[in-house]
């Protein structure tokens, strides 16, 4: 099947099929029918993605595929077969990378530049709850409980583990790279001919 | 007609050791024996025109101007023995730089392929796994000690009352610099560019007073001395001082 | 073919298959041999990854996918077709890759070679600053801090990451092109001169 506007061929159908195949594979969120019209170009502009989508999908069923597109949030994306998690759980478990959430992040930030703090001391500083990011950053052994505070309230005292130290290669909390030094590498306008 | 240099040629250079490079090998000089006066001429005939052209703030190339006009001064000098045999040219110490600079400059190309070989793939990239109850929150694909500077870098800012400090516009003009180091110079006989360099808050200013001190040596109203390359700089009285 | 473990068969081929399939769709960084054997439990001790591959990699090649098997980073990751380059840029808003400006391949072709290395290391060897690169990489993720020098200044190292294995497509650091000796360039400046 050949695709046809105003009488000239576009893009034959297989070639059609690898071109949506590719931007499934490399796309970083669901390829919608605009954006895949983007990518196409004025050649595109008559193409309905649904279709293709369609005869890769049939594709990938009858040549047993370990993934599948999937319709979601008004594009199309490629997932894994349900019956794969088992392993793919794997992956994901005792990773050597970090995977936090934004509030982790930030919840890890203020203990390692600010340590050892309270919950409060974080909470002013980020401005909302940090319960639950603190819980997964004592889960996963990034931080450590050490003592209390030294005042009427008795608040918890937190800190960064040494598992924290070892991930990034540091010896101890002084290490850690500070503000000032990089400032100049953070500063916007710089002599170097670029 | 050789020694003109051209827009075009301005923008490609990485630094003073790349525009060295260049002179080196357009003029076929011997990296060997490197004739210091012609090469300095250039040099600073480049530095110029940039300047002109305001290209960017001078400033790595100006201390290379310096260090330049210090070799060739040292040419000038009888050669001295240095302890039994060995005797030190001055040039050496460049020359090692030049070279060191050369092969990472000719690596750079490798990786500049590497480059463009790699452009046309692009990795796959996994639709975020949801095992059934996982939060929906953002997932950072990998954290670098870096991330967690910049995060509190932000949350800080954000944080702390906005401090309303002034910030003054140093205005500071060549000649006001010349005057300044005219002034230091009659009450001491010697000065060190590291301690000048204490006395200011900004860049500009220490660029500034540089190209000062390298005007004020083109005048001969003062003369640099320097031990080795990089190496603090002393600043004296020249033969026209004063006048 | 049945992969065969004190006499009991394990996975046929074909699941195997099927299995990393699913591994590379799911992974965010390549798959190695050893996180291949976490996901698989006790029944992949035996089975090298390998060898999957390359089987894998053949049915890709014969069945016209758009994406192929990268050796990469010490592991393995899918990766599409140069050829499909054109259409994949309009993904993303920056019209695809940006490239790395002159001064900042300079600085990671340091780097890479003389790891780990301090600002100062780096900026002797340009004879230039070099904070704007420096801030370009790290944004990119291309290069990372990584702990302090062992020496009175402490200062900062940096080291290149994972990502910059894959944006140069290479397997390790070791894989780099030999660094000429100086001794080769003067001898070859010689000739020139002759």
């Amino acid at each position: 099947m050949i695709y046809l506007y105003q009488g000239v061929a576009l893009l034959e159908i297989n070639e059609l099929k690898q071109i949506v195949e590719a931007l499934l594979i490399a796309t970083p969120e669901p390829l919608t029918e605009a954006r895949f019209h983007t990518c196409l170009g004025d050649s595109g502009s008559k193409i309905p993605l649904q279709e293709v989508i369609r005869e890769l999908a049939s594709d990938y069923e009858k040549s047993g595929r370990a993934f599948f597109i999937k319709e979601v949030a008004g594009g199309y994306q490629i997932v894994t077969n349900a019956e794969f998690e088992s392993y793919i759980k794997g992956l994901f478990s005792k990773s050597g990378k970090l995977r936090l959430s934004q509030a982790a992040l930030e919840t890890l930030a203020i203990v390692s530049y600010k340590q050892p703090v309270t919950r409060n001391d974080i909470e002013s500083i980020r401005g909302v709850s940090s319960d639950s990011s603190l819980r997964t950053l004592l889960d996963r052994k990034l931080l450590e409980i050490r003592g209390r505070e030294d005042s009427p309230g008795r608040a918890l005292l937190y800190r960064t583990s040494t598992e924290f130290l070892q991930y990034f290669g540091l010896n101890s909390v002084k290490d850690l790279p500070r503000l000032r030094e990089v400032e100049d590498i953070l500063a916007e306008d710089d002599n170097e001919l670029v | 007609m050789k020694n003109q240099l051209h827009r075009i040629d301005l923008e490609m250079f990485e630094g003073p050791l790349d525009l060295l490079l260049f002179l080196i090998k357009r003029d076929e000089l011997n990296i060997y024996d490197i004739p210091i006066a012609q090469i300095t001429k250039d040099f600073l005939d480049y530095v110029d025109l940039a300047k002109e052209l305001k290209l960017y703030s001078a400033g790595d190339f100006v201390l290379m101007a310096a260090t330049l006009m210090k070799i060739k001064a040292r040419m000038l000098l009888p050669i001295e023995a240095n302890g039994d045999d060995e005797i030190e040219d001055p040039r050496t110490e460049l020359m090692n730089m030049l070279l060191e600079y050369k092969r990472y400059k000719e690596a750079t190309s490798t990786f500049s392929e590497m480059e463009r070989f790699e452009r046309p793939h692009y990795y796959h990239i996994p639709a975020t796994w949801n095992p059934q109850q996982e939060d929906n929150t953002a997932i950072l694909e990998d954290v670098k000690l870096y991330d967690i500077m910049l995060t509190f870098q932000y949350l800080i800012k954000n944080y702390e009352e906005p401090a309303t400090h002034s910030v003054a516009v140093e205005e500071v003009t060549l000649s006001e610099q010349v005057g300044f180091l005219n002034g230091l110079l009659q009450a001491k006989a010697k000065l060190s560019f590291a301690g000048l360099l204490e006395k200011f808050e900004s860049r500009l200013v220490v660029v500034v007073t540089f190209l000062a001190i390298l005007e004020m040596l083109r005048n001969r109203q003062v003369k640099v001395k320097q031990s080795k390359l990089f190496d603090d700089l002393f600043i004296s009285r020249g033969s026209t001082f004063g006048n």
